[in-house]
């Protein structure tokens, strides 16, 4: 279907693109007003809402975690009683886990992944928007509860019989299962989005083998959130329905298990650790690439170990479960499994660095937190290796060593990659670039205050403090260490603040970006920035791997009628075009679903009439979300 | 301005059926998702299982059998409409499309109607012991997929008899199928676990 | 360096030193890693000084090639000392459960933030219970019946042995075979509720005629009360509401959801190791135990001033 | 539109944190164990317990303890005492009515804990001993124990706790 | 309307699945005996004691516990004109368990708490007491009284009349006035301690034990001077050999009964102090061997890993010299009992020529659901066949004399262990059986009941109660909860028996005309022919039947049956105590098997007397 055609810039081409430029403006409009903030359906839209959000809750999660290094700081310090330690850690770490790191890392995707695959939007724009209301949903009923004394205070993974009906009175855990509920429902949506939006709409031309690595990484990390995230959902259904109708999916008394629990959880809870890793190494290769200045150095066996460690994830939950005395067969196994998840890690790690080896660096912000990345992740994926063998791991599980081991990987593993990324794509989304001395200045105390807060950690943890204490003897020892993880907190919060003044700085008074600052290879740079609400005035089509930089940038798609928001659906494997479809336009139905669904989560908490409200509420939500809107192209003529 | 090369999409069609279409990935996905949920319940059921000493504790009586039989053959039998409306779909001819859409819907609803004969003929409740508490469960997620289809049913039919029918909707009759089946294939496996373990017991 | 890296016995010595196999080769991974990495920032930013930042599309074949191969090896490599490892931490592992000689059996029951320990003997007469200590004889592998009342908690002894968790509805098994006389501190690892933090185990690793003494010691019904403070603290103990949770075996008293007091005056802790054991301490425990263990189940039992000095006074005559 | 809602918010919040309140150290409301003879206030200290979930999950636990379940069953069905599960009771069912069941006992085999319980408990235990017939608010209904299915009482159809005047001596 | 069609349906079920249990035969026959069984072939069996005298002197007729009376007026053949002579309402309504008692022409009766005595002058029949007796035992011992407050009967000797009180006094009166003659108390109600048990007058010696095994109550058998009412001897059943009575004289016939102080050292250090083993069944007497011979109840707590050992000497049946209270031999029946299988079930003495010549034998059916044939005289376990459906063991060991447990039935802390078969009340409770020499046949009273069990940790607080179980008890196999079969001792196989709706919890008569007399929960006096079983007459009472149905010649000459209604007791706890049938814990689980009795019958107390037209 391709055909080339000559042409030069003839004055009427430039007035035709100028009114194809005016009918697009027209059909992508953006709604107005008040109203229309709640119908937007736009993808750089909810992205950008999305990443607001989650970083609202980083510093959410950011406070709670310095309440708790002040009540450590000193032995027997009352400055915050049990009660109340409780729920800051068990909020803290849900809000990290649930609320910040997954929805983050898939905003990231959501605004970068159509752009970079050459679509003017997502597959499902509706469905995005209802997983984002979902979401804030979920962390602002989270946060209304931890303020009425009402926040969950049994850990982020929740054990029963702790977290059963006997032994956690009240509705806390009840919050914290609804709360997981939400999230899992909107990471989910997201995650449907990512695939169809990645397998149906990229550009003419990007076959698999030509998609972004950043892309890869959301594909598969997307897969894993389909088959890892029905677990948690399942497991909170489970202990929700134990703790409100008294079923026994949990009690042992009566031929329940705890251990079911743990398996379930689990079974979901390392791979939610790799969906929130992955997207992070899609980050680090695109900034690698860029900075080099060269195309990645094996590009198949990055993508290979993307996907071996997607399967991997699957298959080495137990390892959460060493003390719980299973079958030492089974350990073996694990351990196995565990200690071979670190090869494709590993294949990622040494490719980078054959591309820098062979590059010509930039040294560029996003640069250096790829290298603090490196630094970190290593010294977290070997305390990884050491936690994966039973014997160690008898010995660190569940103290200061693993509350390291765990920061070591998800904030040096995925937030300094991501800090890296919102440098990198900081101008695209904003129009305005970042200060670079204040970047590297804030790259420079992050760094500093995260290894001063958590390498004590690893010691505390051999001397033999365990997690999720909130206090402990001045005879033990632990005093000084946590003294300088504390100190190391606020140096970290410092480096924090420095990137936030530069995000602020750069709001207000940045220098304009233009739209390709660091000379990229990826899609997304070769529109405005920030790209308008159509994104590409021609939809492109691509014929290598980074086609920035192989010259072909000029190669369109025509025949898209501007007066219709039309999306071009290509084949799977080889991207070729397929058919077009009509995209329905914004709609506030995803906001009323999501209202509908807040509210019967929410009071199936206090009554079990919220079932069939629930049910009437989808009823009349699913109607009016699928109900067909003029203008409309009736299959036969006569009938009406 | 350097060479531009084309590609002319005007002529492509405004649909498809099949994974060519995005709905249809859509809901492929979402019975990934249900899938993998029935599976690890079913896991967990097998998993209790070997930790009780007497399985099934209260053993459903023979009015449940009668139920779940009924169920299973009503789910079976809709598969048949299914198949038709999906075979109109291709074609598109409406008039067959709308005479199976009722038929379906019509063999869906009654599955309903068994399956609350099924859960009144179980001699325990979901909090008696835990084998009441897995067969609840797996029966309740069971009846949830069958009671969003019934909506969707529904809505399809009202759709194709007042509302403005347009060549789309083709997919998504044929991506409703698609999702029916999921429901009846769900539902096979619970049905041989807990009805079959009541048999051979 | 107390815990993990100061074993006291044979497990946790096994342990120690595949630690020490995973810390030194992991040393010399990262070592390599970032060494690699600085050599590549150097090469780089110098290449970049040469040739300017003009991004090279298609680099060239056969340096590309090289390029891959390094990285293969690179891989193959760490796979070797992966495996190397995973072989170290099975041999290591073999370590931790074996036990030659007959083990002394101990059941230990973890309870809502204290532990039960009993010493069964060779009737059933010689049973032996006690609270928040574990005496162990030096030299011979004792064998850890593990059984939890309410919640999951877990047993952690840095200097003897990994912890191993105590389930509900599951009885595990945990063996340590002691080497060094000394006291070690025990930790609940699993978080287990309000007072998961003050939920310590003391360890007391003897000399196998000091543990015999001790265990016969333990095994004597509660002396009589001699003094009269001691028999009116003993009425007001029975009669009172210490009757209603603690047995002191002898007395009337026999209510077992408490922690067992018949010999809690030859205990070293109070309340798991949330304060040592004194007269003082005793009272200001029995007077408000919230203060100290806020959440603790132990009530403050609204007692005199007088009758607190008996109770403390009969309590103090329990060695 | 926003001072209602603010209402209500502030009205469930306050219904939240008085359900989730963990105190521990708090003196008995009704002063020393020596008065007990002055007559039992009405109202407001008893919500410190009866709408607090852990004051009732804490007299579930002592109920277990202190071998009330070993009389009156683990479901309060009864057995060598009365049934506490349906509405009828022999000596007054109203809050202060009970709690002088504990503390002082019945001439019929109810044995006097006064001096062997701590006050606060005794009103941990009279909360519990309400919501065996469902006389409690909904959300803070204790949820099932983890021991051998029992089953939730019958739903009181009134909510309103009985008044404090004991009924005629029992034959 | 939905719980009452599912209801029918399992009716439906459950009859036919009875029809197929009954169509093989349930009993010993297909069950493999226990190894190394003696069987005594063609033996003839006489009653241990004398001639018929038309009276009903002690609770079970005899020192023999035969309960088998010679009168013979009333025949299978006109037992059908069977009528009301006269009533007495007791204005009581708990569990009348007792037996009245016939000496001369006055009958004696004893009614639960508060423990009245009646005098009724038979003579002149009008239902009005010659005499009352007011014991106002202590209102605070209902409170400890574990199942029901109920009093097993009273005892005459020589122009006494001896009984118990609730709150643990023995009580003698002067026959003819229902003067207090003496009153001794014995028993402490603060530490849970209560009295029901028929006392047994031996030599000039009164016979009482105590109750209270569920509230951790340290179990006694003490015998009181008849005359003066002081105390003669105390025979605990835990502790020490001097507080046991063991000295010289005790040889017990196995071996894992000898030891040193085994009271002691079988027990957690001083939990035999609150170990139970208490005595409130019935004791029986042979004036040959001068041997007492009586059942010791289940250790405490239920919770059996609280008592680790065999928690000697409960569970088991003494035989001891009444004049000192020395123990000659002990055997026990359910060691480490494992179900509250109390050991205190009735012995039936009698005699049996054998061909290697005459054997003193003893039978006893327990709750463990074996029907033991013992030697008398020595303690040896001649046979040990199960009576009824047993999950919990596999059979007892003839050479150890042990029971061998199902270990996955053992019951855990925190794990419900499922079909319990014969559940806690055991296979016969308290109810006692008859037996009839002209027969040879056993006439047993009982149950038909499994539970599931969950093992809790139970906490010791004097006076209340020291269980640490929550139990769900159900319907036996065959759906119906009682059984009364006729049981041939000697051949260790079941004759006849009758399938009953709810457990049969009223004592057994045997007459010399070959007539047996039963009542059933819900309230109906039945009487058999003892040698088919067959139906003959039946009457509606207006409660319950868990009384001891007794037969007497009157002044008049004619012969009277006397039986107490009023249900109660364990299993009829339900109905007077009004408990929550929503909660199947309640009552000790009993209440979960006994859903409908508040339907079937209602609380009461009324004394009927039959005779003929």
């Amino acid at each position: 279907m391709t055909s080339t055609v000559a042409t030069e810039s003839t004055p009427d081409s430039r007035s035709e693109d100028a009114r194809l430029e005016r009918e697009l403006t027209d059909t992508w409009r953006l709604c107005r007003g008040f109203a229309g903030w709640f119908c937007e359906t736009n993808h750089t839209v909810i992205a950008r809402r999305m990443l607001v959000t989650a970083f609202v809750f980083f510093a959410l999660g950011g406070v709670e975690a310095l309440l708790m290094r002040l009540e450590l700081a000193r032995p027997d310090n009352h400055f915050i009683g049990p009660d109340r330690y409780d729920q800051l850690f068990t909020v803290h770490g849900s809000t990290m886990m649930f609320l910040f790191a997954v929805p983050v890392m898939q905003a990231m995707g959501i605004y970068l992944v159509p752009l970079m695959v050459g679509a003017r939007t997502v597959a499902f724009p509706r469905l995005n928007a209802y997983a984002y209301y979902t979401y804030l949903i979920g962390g602002v009923f989270l946060y209304v509860s931890l303020f009425t004394d009402t926040g969950p205070d049994t850990g982020w993974f929740s054990y029963v019989p702790l977290s059963g009906p006997q032994f956690s009175p009240g509705k806390r855990v009840d919050v914290w299962s609804q709360v997981v509920t939400f999230t899992e429902l909107s990471a989910l949506s997201t995650a449907a989005n990512l695939i169809v939006t990645t397998l149906k709409l990229r550009a003419p031309g990007m076959a698999l083998n030509r998609m972004p690595l950043f892309v890869w990484a959301e594909l598969v990390t997307s897969f894993m959130v389909i088959f890892a995230m029905p677990a948690v959902m399942l497991a909170t259904m489970c202990l929700a329905l134990d703790r409100l109708v008294g079923t026994h999916f949990f009690n042992s008394a009566v031929g329940g298990d705890p251990l079911l629990w743990q398996h379930l959880f689990w079974f979901f809870g390392h791979p939610e650790v790799y969906i929130i890793f992955l997207p992070a190494l899609g980050m680090v290769s695109s900034i690698v690439v860029t900075f080099s200045r060269r195309p990645v150095v094996g590009y198949l066996p990055m993508v290979l170990s993307l996907v071996a460690t997607a399967f991997l994830g699957f298959g080495l939950w137990v390892h959460h479960m060493f003390a719980t005395g299973l079958a030492e067969l089974g350990q073996g196994f694990f351990t196995a499994a565990s200690i071979m998840i670190a090869i494709p890690s590993g294949v990622q790690i040494f490719c980078w660095i054959a591309t820098l080896w062979s590059g010509r660096l930039v040294l560029a912000t996003p640069l250096w937190f790829v290298f603090g990345f490196v630094a970190i992740f290593v010294v977290g994926g070997l305390s990884g290796v050491m936690v994966a063998s039973v014997p160690i791991d008898l010995q660190v599980h569940d103290t200061f060593f693993v509350v390291a081991h765990l920061h070591y990987v998800l904030i040096g593993g995925a937030v300094f990659p991501l800090l890296g990324g919102i440098h990198y794509w900081f101008p695209k989304l904003t129009g305005r670039m970042l200060d670079e001395r204040l970047g590297k200045a804030g790259f420079v105390l992050t760094f500093t205050g995260f290894n001063l807060t958590f390498f004590p950690m690893h010691l505390l943890g051999l001397h033999g403090m365990p997690r999720r204490i909130y206090t402990y003897r001045a005879a033990t020892g632990f005093g000084p260490l946590n003294l300088l993880a504390t100190v190391g907190a606020f140096v970290l919060l410092a480096g924090l603040l420095v990137v936030l003044t530069n995000v602020v700085r750069a709001l207000l008074s940045g220098r304009d970006a233009g739209p390709d600052p660091w000379q990229s290879d990826t899609l997304e740079w070769s529109v405005a920035s920030p790209p308008a609400p159509y994104v590409y005035e021609h939809l492109p089509c691509v014929a290598g791997r980074y086609p920035l930089w192989e010259g072909i940038r000029d190669c369109v798609v025509e025949g898209m009628d501007p007066r219709q928001r039309q999306v071009l659906v290509t084949a799977a494997l080889d991207a070729a075009p397929d058919h077009v479809y009509v995209l329905p336009g914004p709609s506030i139905w995803p906001l009323l679903s999501a209202v509908a669904t807040g509210v019967t989560f929410i009071t199936m908490i206090f009554t079990p009439w919220a079932v069939p409200l629930g049910l009437a509420l989808g009823t009349v939500c699913l109607v009016g979300w699928f109900w067909p809107r003029p203008p409309h192209e009736p299959l036969l003529a006569e009938q009406p | 301005m350097s060479e531009r090369r084309r590609v002319t999409v005007r002529e492509l069609p405004s649909y498809a059926f099949g994974p060519r279409d995005p709905m249809w990935w859509g809901v492929a996905l979402l019975m990934c998702i249900e899938g993998t949920t029935i599976a690890l319940l079913l896991l967990m059921y097998f998993y209790t299982r070997q930790r009780v000493d007497v399985w099934p504790t209260t053993a459903p009586a023979r009015d449940s059998l009668y139920a779940g039989a009924a169920t299973t053959a009503v789910l079976l039998a809709s598969i048949v409409p299914t198949h038709l409306m999906n075979g109109a779909a291709y074609r598109g001819d409406l008039a067959r499309i709308r005479r199976f859409m009722v038929l379906m819907t019509a063999l869906s609803l009654a599955a309903l109607g068994t399956r609350i004969w099924e859960f009144r003929a179980l001699p325990f409740r979901w909090d008696t012991d835990a084998y009441g508490s897995v067969v609840w469960g797996l029966l309740t997620l069971q009846t949830t997929h069958l009671g969003l289809g019934v909506i969707e049913n529904l809505m399809f039919v009202v759709l194709l008899y007042r509302g403005p029918v347009e060549k789309k909707h083709l997919v998504d009759v044929e991506v409703n199928g698609m999702y029916w089946y999921f429901v009846v294939g769900g539902w096979l496996p619970i049905a041989a676990t807990i009805y079959g373990e009541a048999l051979f017991r | 360096m107390t815990g993990a890296l100061d074993p006291a016995s044979t497990q946790a010595l096994a342990i120690s030193i595949l630690w020490w196999v995973f810390f030194w080769t992991g040393l010399f991974v990262f070592a390599a890693v970032l060494v690699a990495l600085v050599v590549a920032c150097v090469r780089g930013r110098r290449r970049a000084r040469r040739e300017g930042s003009a991004a090279e599309a298609v680099p060239e074949r056969s340096l590309e090639q090289r390029r891959e191969r390094a990285v293969l090896a690179a891989t193959v490599l760490s796979v070797v000392i992966l495996i190397g490892l995973l072989v170290a931490s099975i041999v290591g592992g073999r370590y931790i459960y074996g036990n030659p000689s007959p083990p002394l059996p101990v059941k230990v029951i973890a309870h809502q933030w204290w532990w039960e320990i009993q010493y069964p003997g060779p009737r059933s007469s010689d049973l032996v219970v006690t609270a928040n200590e574990l005496h162990l004889p030096a030299g011979r592998t004792a064998e850890l019946e593990l059984q939890a009342a309410d919640v999951i908690h877990s047993l952690w002894i840095p200097n003897l042995q990994g912890k191993r968790d105590l389930i509900p509805g599951h009885t595990t098994r945990l063996s340590i075979l002691p080497e060094r006389v000394g006291r070690y501190d025990g930790h609940c690892a699993e978080f287990c509720g309000l007072e998961h933090a003050r939920m310590e185990l003391p360890v007391f690793v003897e000399s196998p005629e000091r543990f015999s003494a001790w265990l016969t010691a333990q095994r004597r019904p509660a002396p009589a009360p001699s003094t009269p403070e001691a028999e009116r603290g003993a009425r007001i103990f029975t009669k009172g509401p210490c009757a209603m949770c603690h047995t002191v075996t002898g007395t009337d008293a026999a209510a077992s959801v408490g922690p067992d007091l018949t010999h809690v005056a030859s205990r070293a802790w109070l309340a798991a190791g949330a304060l040592p054991n004194s007269p003082r301490n005793l009272r200001a425990w029995l007077s408000d135990p919230q203060r100290l263990k806020p959440g603790s189940q132990m009530p403050p039992t609204g007692l005199s001033e007088s009758e607190l000095d008996d109770v403390v006074h009969y309590l103090g005559s329990l060695r | 539109m926003r001072a209602p809602s603010l209402l209500l918010l502030a009205l469930l919040s306050a219904a939240g944190c008085r359900r989730e309140r963990r105190s521990f150290s708090e003196p008995s409301p009704l002063q020393a164990r020596v008065e007990r003879a002055e007559p039992l206030p009405s109202g407001e200290p008893l919500s410190h317990f009866l709408d607090n979930a852990w004051a009732v999950s804490e007299g579930a636990r002592l109920f277990g303890w202190y071998n009330c379940a070993g009389c009156h069953s683990l479901g309060g069905g009864g057995g060598m005492g009365p049934p506490l599960r349906d509405g009828a009771w022999r000596y007054g069912g109203a809050p202060a009515d009970v709690h002088r069941s504990i503390v002082e006992g019945r001439p019929n085999g109810m044995p006097a804990f006064g001096p062997r319980i701590p006050d606060y408990q005794t009103w941990q235990l009279v909360a519990y001993v309400l919501s065996l017939s469902g006389r409690l608010r909904l959300d803070v209904e204790p949820g099932r124990p983890e021991a051998i299915a029992i089953g939730k009482p019958p739903v009181m159809v009134s909510k309103k706790l009985p008044s404090a005047e004991p009924l005629p001596e029992a034959p | 309307m939905q719980a009452s069609s599912r209801a029918a349906e399992t009716l439906f079920i459950a009859a036919t699945l009875g029809l197929l249990v009954f169509g093989c035969h349930r009993g010993p026959a297909d069950a493999e005996p226990p190894t190394g069984r003696v069987v005594l072939i063609g033996g003839r069996l006489a009653p241990a004691s004398g001639v018929e005298d038309g009276e009903w002197r002690k609770v079970a007729k005899d020192d023999a516990n035969t309960r088998f009376s010679g009168l013979a007026t009333i025949t299978p053949g006109n037992v059908a004109t069977l009528r009301v002579a006269w009533t007495f309402k007791t204005g009581i309504a708990r569990g009348h368990e007792a037996a009245p008692l016939v000496v001369g022409s006055t009958m004696y009766v004893v009614t639960p708490f508060p423990n009245r005595v009646h005098a009724f002058d038979l003579k002149a029949p009008n239902g009005t007491p010659k005499w009352t007796y007011e014991a106002h035992p202590e209102a605070r011992a209902q409170g400890v009284a574990c199942c029901d407050v109920v009093n097993r009967g009273a005892a005459y000797d020589d122009g006494r009349v001896f009984f118990n009180t609730l709150d643990d006094h023995t009580i003698a009166l002067d026959a003819a006035t229902g003067r207090e003659l003496w009153n001794t108390k014995l028993g402490e109600v603060a530490r849970g301690e209560t009295m029901t048990m028929a006392p047994l007058v031996v030599k000039g010696r009164v016979l009482v034990g105590n109750s209270g095994g569920e509230l951790g109550v340290r179990g006694w058998l003490t015998a009181l001077d008849a005359r003066t009412g002081e105390i003669a001897w105390r025979a605990y059943s835990t502790g020490p050999d001097a507080d046991v009575l063991i000295g010289a004289a005790f040889k017990p016939y196995y071996a894992g009964d000898r030891g040193v102080d085994l009271g002691v050292h079988s027990w957690p250090p001083e939990r035999w102090k609150i170990g139970g083993g208490t005595v409130w069944g019935f004791v029986s007497y042979d004036p040959e061997l001068d041997l007492l011979y009586y059942g010791t109840a289940n250790p405490g707590p239920w919770n059996n890993e609280q008592r680790v050992g065999d928690n000697k000497w409960t569970s088991g049946i003494f035989a001891r010299r009444p004049a000192d209270g020395s123990a000659v031999w002990f055997y026990q029946w359910s060691p480490h009992d494992l179900y509250d299988y109390d050991g205190v079930n009735e012995s039936v003495l009698a005699d049996a020529d054998t061909p290697n010549g005459p054997r003193k034998l003893l039978f006893h059916a327990d709750r463990n659901g074996y029907l033991y044939v013992l030697d008398r005289a020595n303690g040896q376990v001649l046979s040990a066949t199960q009576f009824g459906h047993v999950t919990t063991s596999r059979g007892v060991d003839l050479t150890t004399g042990r029971l061998n447990y199902v270990a996955e039935k053992q019951p855990h802390v925190g794990q419900t262990v499922h079909d319990i078969c014969p559940g806690s009340p055991g296979a016969k409770d308290w109810q006692p059986m008859a037996f009839s020499p002209k027969t040879a046949l056993l006439y047993i009273p009982h149950n038909n009941l499994c539970q599931d069990e969950e093992g809790m940790q139970a906490n010791y607080i004097a006076g209340t109660p020291f269980v640490g179980e929550a139990i769900k008890m159900r319907p036996g196999p065959g759906g119906n909860r009682g059984v009364f079969s006729a049981w041939d001792p000697l051949g260790a196989r079941e004759v006849w028996h009758i399938d009953e709706d709810l457990p049969v919890w009223s004592g057994a008569l045997v007459t010399g005309s070959n007539l047996v007399f039963y009542g059933t929960m819900d309230g109906t006096f039945k009487a058999v022919d003892a040698k088919t079983g067959a139906l003959l007459w039946h009457a509606e009472l207006d409660s319950g039947v868990v009384g001891q149905p007794i037969t007497y010649r009157g002044p008049d000459g004619k012969q009277y049956v006397a039986v107490f209604s009023g249900v109660g007791g364990w299993a009829g706890a339900v109905v007077p105590a009004k408990l929550d049938v929503t909660d199947p814990t309640a009552a000790l689980g009993f209440v979960n098997a006994m859903r409908d009795l508040p339907q079937r019958t209602r609380a009461g107390g009324t004394l009927y007397v039959f005779t003929l037209p």
